[in-house]
């Protein structure tokens, strides 16, 4: 069975091949088939990995596949391998699963796109890329993955290639994201200088002896690890291009930008924590991004009216959870957090879809309202997601939010842990503001769109009732206990027993029944400001703090500060390089030698007469001249 | 020295003599067979049986008149005749007609029964018949009329298209003898027990329809097409001259199936009978065969000639050489 | 070797090199392209016969074979069908001139260089390369020859038939009339 | 051998010339295309010539190959020319002046 784990990615690959090269010839009903089926079989090869793993021994749940030798230069030796331990077991199935139903979703969602076909190439090479990434057994292959899913995010994000904004976004996407893949890089470079390999296994064996604990190399290390992180996952100060790839059609900012290529930051970090837990420093660093990323998505997320931004900075808020269980030590609670996410973000997300669907295009939510007669499975569980990314018990997100929470303090960073639940707070206040404002309050549908409103197809809703049962049962199933459940079990022996601070049970027992009174008042501000739509204080607040009001709806005015800091002043000196340097120099010196080469070959052209016995002529001058040379030399 | 100079003369015009003899009579037994196959009587008022038709032909195509056309290109026209014969003449030089011979006792040592033998025996002949095109070509040119021109390019461009599947035919003889001499091939037939035509059937029959074109013989006389090139090449021709293209034919006709016999038929070899009167029975039966065709098949159209040459012997003669050589290696 | 053989060997090479050098003005002077044709033939039977004198019975037989039977058959076509008739005398043309003097002045002093070189020429003694008349009698031209073909020089052989296959595909995309 | 070395040098070097003055002087493209066939013919003598008397077989076996390529190219050039006469009309050389700097 482990041998045939090249099979997980292949699949998809193969269809990304076989709708890449037949797509437009078959049937639209066939390309989405062939998407769907390859995304099930690898779904299938997943939960095979997985039963293999589980007859396994808990302590030797590692297998490694070598399948091709790939690059060997030197002392340069990468080949094509595969890892398969829990880690990334969980990863792939969250990966399969996850994307297999967003697969489904989106045969009815794109049903009347004209570049069907290519749409599901995208996702499917999409799904070999990010299971390539969480599979590498080295970094060159998980780069190679982290490259791929970062292509398919800007194919995907500009889909609609048409639409200025929409290409625009994936641009912003690539080159963002190339800020952060330069830290990545540099780090590898700096880790096979160090290691003089690329394999996990060379590596993460060798972090103990050949690092210093806190030393330079190990902190240039992690902190350029992290910086690719950022940028992938969309933390401080890299998460610019999250909101704006909301441009992409939903089912892709399900998938990509919600439950899976944005957590690879996360996987990335927990996969090296060995290298983390010789720089504690960086490790800090981590937490406090994390934590401030948390706060400071949930602020603007509480102003903003487009439904689909707001759950991206949402997404951003709880991936600086994830960043922030990373950084106290809780690998395990941050993973952990990644999967349930994956369920009830995703969830969120093709809710959000499946209302703009029904409403035709629209995702104001200061046009809808009054959803939840229409609409009744997308309502129920977009309620359902909603608490779950709100942490109210039993739902997947209490119990991996709880853990996080629970191992900053345990680990005495109170200030981090107070952040973390001011964020809790905001969270449960905006996801119940969308809530209520989309599904109740006031109905400001447009008259014309409103006949046309309709519940989803099966074809969508039924990925929808799958999630949500995902997002209820998750956290409880696996997660019960804290610390201490089947996926602890499964997962902890993969970070070698990293020290997680133990807390009494007691204390567990209070820090949730804090989080919880936290998010249920943040449900209750919302419910009494929103649940009618006509509740005044909303607008008392904002003209009351205008400043901070204006501040959250512009997003702190950050990409207008990228802007000013970083892409003016380079335009502006490419500007000039190009006028200056460019033109006048690199032109110059081409135009020069070209009127040079031009001059000389006319002159020369004279001799070329076309004329064969001019030529034969001149042949036996010079076979005249030699041979006499030869005579007179002898 | 002398003595080597004195022989060889001496089996040249030997050779030489029964050669043009039998292009003469060649002519009467074409006429007496061809007649017996449409059941008529053919020549027969000079002398007893006809038998001295060929030589009243000699005597009135002698005496005619010699006439030459006043547009043609004199030097080359007058050239063209005998650098036709010639190669078909020059061509026997290699056939062995028998063993060794005494000549009843009258020579101090034995005689081989052939002009000469050279290593490349089976090349000389070709190389030799391939300038045969020269007379051709060059009367046809020569006369300055179009149907001459045409027969002599239609000539020259059957005799070239067949001459490289008949080279490629006889391949397979070449490697089962391991040998280019005809002297040795024949030997090698001897040792072997039986004629090549045995193991080489494909190559001989190869041979056979590469021979009849290069002869321009029935059904490939498409150079002589009375019906649409009134004669060919030697339509402007006349007299001895044109009697000198006549006898061209058939001394290549011979040479034909001399190198038929000798190289798939077994040479002079035979059993009770002296080996000469084998050699010269098989080259008749050959012969016949000839005739036989020319009284049977209609000819083909120009098309179909080049195609059958091109895309059918061709690729046959490869694979029959490719088989030989796989046979062989296998073999040993 | 008798004095009869030598001075039969001194006479053939006189007679053939005269027949070669006479037939060979005749094809650069002739005015008429298929008397130029047929003097090269027999130029290059000359040299095919000088061949024979050297004991290279096998280059002999090729030489007949591919030059006289096939090259030269192949000029006396196109010859006939481009319709080429006598031309005029070279010389009539003044632009000519010049480069009729010029080219022959300097085709003898190449020839005076060749001659002075030729005559200069001094060969290793010993055996050579140990092919000797006798050695070549014994075993056969052809199958020395075809020996050293096969196996020192098997892949000049091989890139040769190429070049033939390239030869009669450019011929035919050549000369194939364009379909409009 | 009674005729020794120099005599065939000589012979060949002679022809080999009468080709040059041959391509020098014509402006018939055919005669000049004869004449290279004659030079080669003329290196083809002194290729055997040395075989020969250095007693090694390897100059016969260029003359070989300068047989097979000389066919080869006898068929190309002249495909050449006849595509040339049917374009232009003429084989006169110094009608063909197209490839002019």
């Amino acid at each position: 069975m482990p041998d045939l784990i090249w099979l997980v990615p292949g699949f998809p690959l193969l269809g990304f091949l076989v709708l890449v090269f037949g797509g437009r010839r078959m049937p639209r009903r066939a390309a989405g088939a062939v998407a769907c089926a390859a995304a099930g079989l690898a779904l299938v090869y997943a939960l095979g990995a997985l039963a293999f793993l589980l007859r396994q021994p808990a302590d030797a749940r590692r297998v490694t596949v070598a399948l091709a030798p790939w690059i060997r230069a030197g002392n340069l030796d990468v080949s094509w391998g595969f890892l398969l331990d829990p880690l990334s077991a969980v990863m792939i199935l969250v990966v399969t699963g996850v994307g297999f139903l967003i697969h489904v979703y989106s045969v009815g969602y794109m049903g009347d796109d004209r570049d069907y076909p290519r749409f599901f190439a995208y996702l499917n090479l999409f799904m070999a890329c990010m299971l390539m990434l969480v599979l590498a057994d080295n970094y060159l292959v998980m780069f190679l993955g982290w490259e791929g899913v970062g292509l398919c995010s800007y194919l995907l994000i500009g889909f609609w290639y048409e639409k200025q904004s929409a290409s625009d976004a994936g641009k912003k996407a690539f080159i963002v994201n190339r800020v952060g893949d330069a830290g990545f890089l540099l780090a590898l470079f700096l880790i096979f200088h160090t290691f003089g390999s690329l394999d996990f296994d060379s590596v993460f064996g060798q972090a103990v002896t050949r690092l210093d604990p806190g030393g330079l190399v190990a902190v240039l290390i992690a902190l350029g690890l992290f910086v690719g992180a950022t940028g992938k996952s969309a933390q401080l100060p890299l998460y610019v291009w999250l909101p704006d790839a909301m441009e992409g059609p939903t089912p892709v900012s399900a998938l990509i930008h919600a439950a899976t290529m944005v957590t690879a930051g996360v996987y990335m970090v927990a996969r090296s924590s060995a290298l983390f837990d010789m720089a504690p420093g960086v490790l800090l660093l981590v937490a406090v991004v994390g934590a401030l990323t948390a706060v400071f998505a949930a602020t603007i997320a509480c102003v903003q009216n487009d439904i689909k931004r707001v759950v991206a900075y949402s997404t951003i808020s709880q991936l600086g959870y994830m960043f922030l269980g990373c950084g106290v030590g809780a690998y395990a609670s941050a993973v952990f957090h990644l999967g349930t996410h994956a369920f009830f973000k995703a969830l969120l997300f093709l809710g959000a879809g499946s209302v703009i669907h029904a409403l035709g295009g629209e995702q104001d939510i200061r046009k809808m309202g009054q959803l939840r007669k229409k609409l009744p499975i997308t309502r129920a569980t977009f309620l359902l997601a909603s608490l779950a990314n709100a942490g109210i018990v039993p739902l997947a997100g209490f119990w991996s939010k709880d853990e996080i929470l629970a191992a900053a303090f345990g680990g005495h960073h109170y200030l981090l842990w107070a952040l973390g639940s001011a964020g809790a707070l905001l969270t449960a206040f905006y996801m119940f503001r969308l809530y209520y404002t989309v599904f109740e309050g006031k109905d400001h549908v447009d008259r014309h769109a409103a006949h046309h409103v309709h519940e989803s197809p099966p074809v969508m809703a039924y990925p929808l009732i799958a999630l949500a049962v995902g997002a209820c049962g998750v956290g409880i199933i696996f997660g019960f206990p804290p610390d201490h459940g089947l996926y602890h079990r499964f997962v902890a022996p993969a970070f070698g027993g990293a020290a997680v601070h133990e807390i009494g049970t007691g204390t567990t027992v209070g820090l949730a029944l804090v989080a919880t009174i936290i998010a249920l008042a943040g449900i209750a501000l919302a419910r009494a400001w929103y649940r009618t739509g006509a509740h005044p204080a909303p607008s008392r607040v904002a003209e009351r703090y205008r400043g901070l009001y204006t501040t959250l709806v512009n997003k702190y005015w950050v990409d207008e500060a990228y802007d000013a800091a970083v892409v003016e002043p380079i335009r502006r000196g490419s500007v000039r390089l190009w006028k200056a340097f460019d033109e006048a120099i690199v032109d110059g010196m081409v135009n020069r030698v070209g009127d040079w080469v031009q001059g000389w070959a006319a002159g020369l052209g004279r001799f070329q007469t076309g004329s064969v016995p001019t030529y034969v002529l001149s042949f036996l001058v010079g076979a005249v001249a030699v041979l006499g040379y030869f005579l007179l030399a002898r | 020295m002398l003595g080597f100079l004195v022989l060889s003369l001496g089996k040249i015009v030997v050779v030489f003599g029964c050669l043009m003899l039998t292009v003469a009579y060649m002519t009467w037994v074409e006429r007496k067979v061809i007649s017996d196959f449409q059941v008529r009587l053919g020549p027969t008022r000079v002398g007893p049986f006809g038998l001295l038709q060929p030589i009243a032909d000699g005597i009135k195509l002698f005496f005619k008149e010699d006439l030459i056309p006043s547009q043609v290109d004199r030097t080359i026209y007058l050239l063209a005749p005998a650098l036709s014969l010639a190669p078909a003449l020059i061509a026997f030089a290699v056939i062995p007609f028998g063993d060794t011979t005494t000549l009843f006792g009258l020579l101090p040592a034995p005689l081989g029964m052939h002009i000469t033998d050279i290593n490349v025996g089976v090349l000389y002949i070709f190389a030799i018949s391939s300038l045969g095109v020269y007379g051709i070509v060059l009367a046809g040119w020569a006369s300055n009329s179009k149907y001459a021109l045409l027969g002599g390019l239609r000539a020259s461009a059957q005799m070239i298209s067949y001459e490289l599947s008949m080279g490629l035919s006889i391949v397979g003889v070449v490697m089962m003898a391991g040998s280019l001499s005809l002297v040795d091939i024949v030997k090698a037939q001897g040792e072997l027990g039986v004629w090549f035509i045995v193991p080489q059937a494909l190559g001989f029959c190869i041979f056979f329809c590469c021979a009849l074109a290069e002869t321009n013989r029935a059904p490939f006389d498409l150079p002589e097409a009375e019906t649409e090139l009134v004669a060919g090449f030697h339509v402007e021709y006349s007299s001895m001259k044109f009697a000198m293209f006549f006898m061209a034919e058939y001394a290549n006709m011979i040479t034909a199936a001399a190198l038929a016999t000798t190289l798939f038929l077994g040479g002079w070899r035979g059993p009770v009978l002296p080996p000469v009167v084998w050699f010269l029975l098989k080259v008749f039966a050959v012969l016949y065969v000839f005739i036989w065709f020319r009284a049977t098949l209609p000819r083909f159209r120009y098309d179909q000639l080049m195609a059958f040459g091109w895309k059918r012997l061709l690729p046959l003669a490869l694979l029959n050489a490719l088989v030989t050589a796989a046979v062989i290696v296998g073999v040993s | 070797m008798s004095g009869a053989a030598s001075l039969m060997e001194v006479a053939l090479f006189a007679v053939l090199a005269l027949v070669a050098i006479v037939a060979a003005l005749v094809v650069i002077t002739h005015r008429h392209p298929v008397y130029s044709a047929l003097c090269l033939v027999i130029t290059m039977l000359s040299i095919a016969f000088l061949f024979l004198l050297l004991r290279s019975e096998f280059l002999w037989v090729m030489q007949i074979t591919v030059y006289a039977g096939a090259v030269m058959v192949l000029f006396l076509f196109v010859i006939m069908l481009l319709d080429l008739r006598r031309e005029e005398r070279p010389w009539r043309f003044p632009e000519n001139r010049l480069q009729v003097g010029v080219g022959t002045l300097l085709a003898l002093a190449l020839v005076a260089e060749l001659i002075v070189m030729a005559v200069a020429v001094r060969l290793p003694g010993g055996a050579g390369g140990g092919i000797s008349p006798e050695v070549v009698a014994a075993q056969g031209h052809t199958q020395l020859l075809g020996r050293l073909l096969y196996t020192e020089y098997v892949f000049p052989f091989e890139v040769t038939s190429v070049i033939l296959l390239v030869a009669i595909v450019g011929a035919m995309v050549l000369a194939k009339k364009r379909v409009e | 051998m009674a005729v020794g070395l120099p005599a065939y040098l000589v012979l060949a070097a002679i022809l080999f010339v009468i080709g040059v003055a041959g391509v020098v002087t014509r402006r018939n493209i055919l005669i000049i295309f004869m004449s290279v066939e004659l030079m080669m013919n003329a290196v083809n003598l002194t290729f055997v010539a040395f075989s020969s008397f250095l007693r090694a077989l390897d100059g016969q076996v260029f003359v070989f190959f300068i047989l097979v390529v000389a066919a080869a190219e006898v068929v190309v050039g002249l495909a050449i020319i006849y595509a040339i006469f049917r374009h232009r009309e003429t084989v006169d050389v110094t009608d063909m002046n197209l490839m002019k700097g």
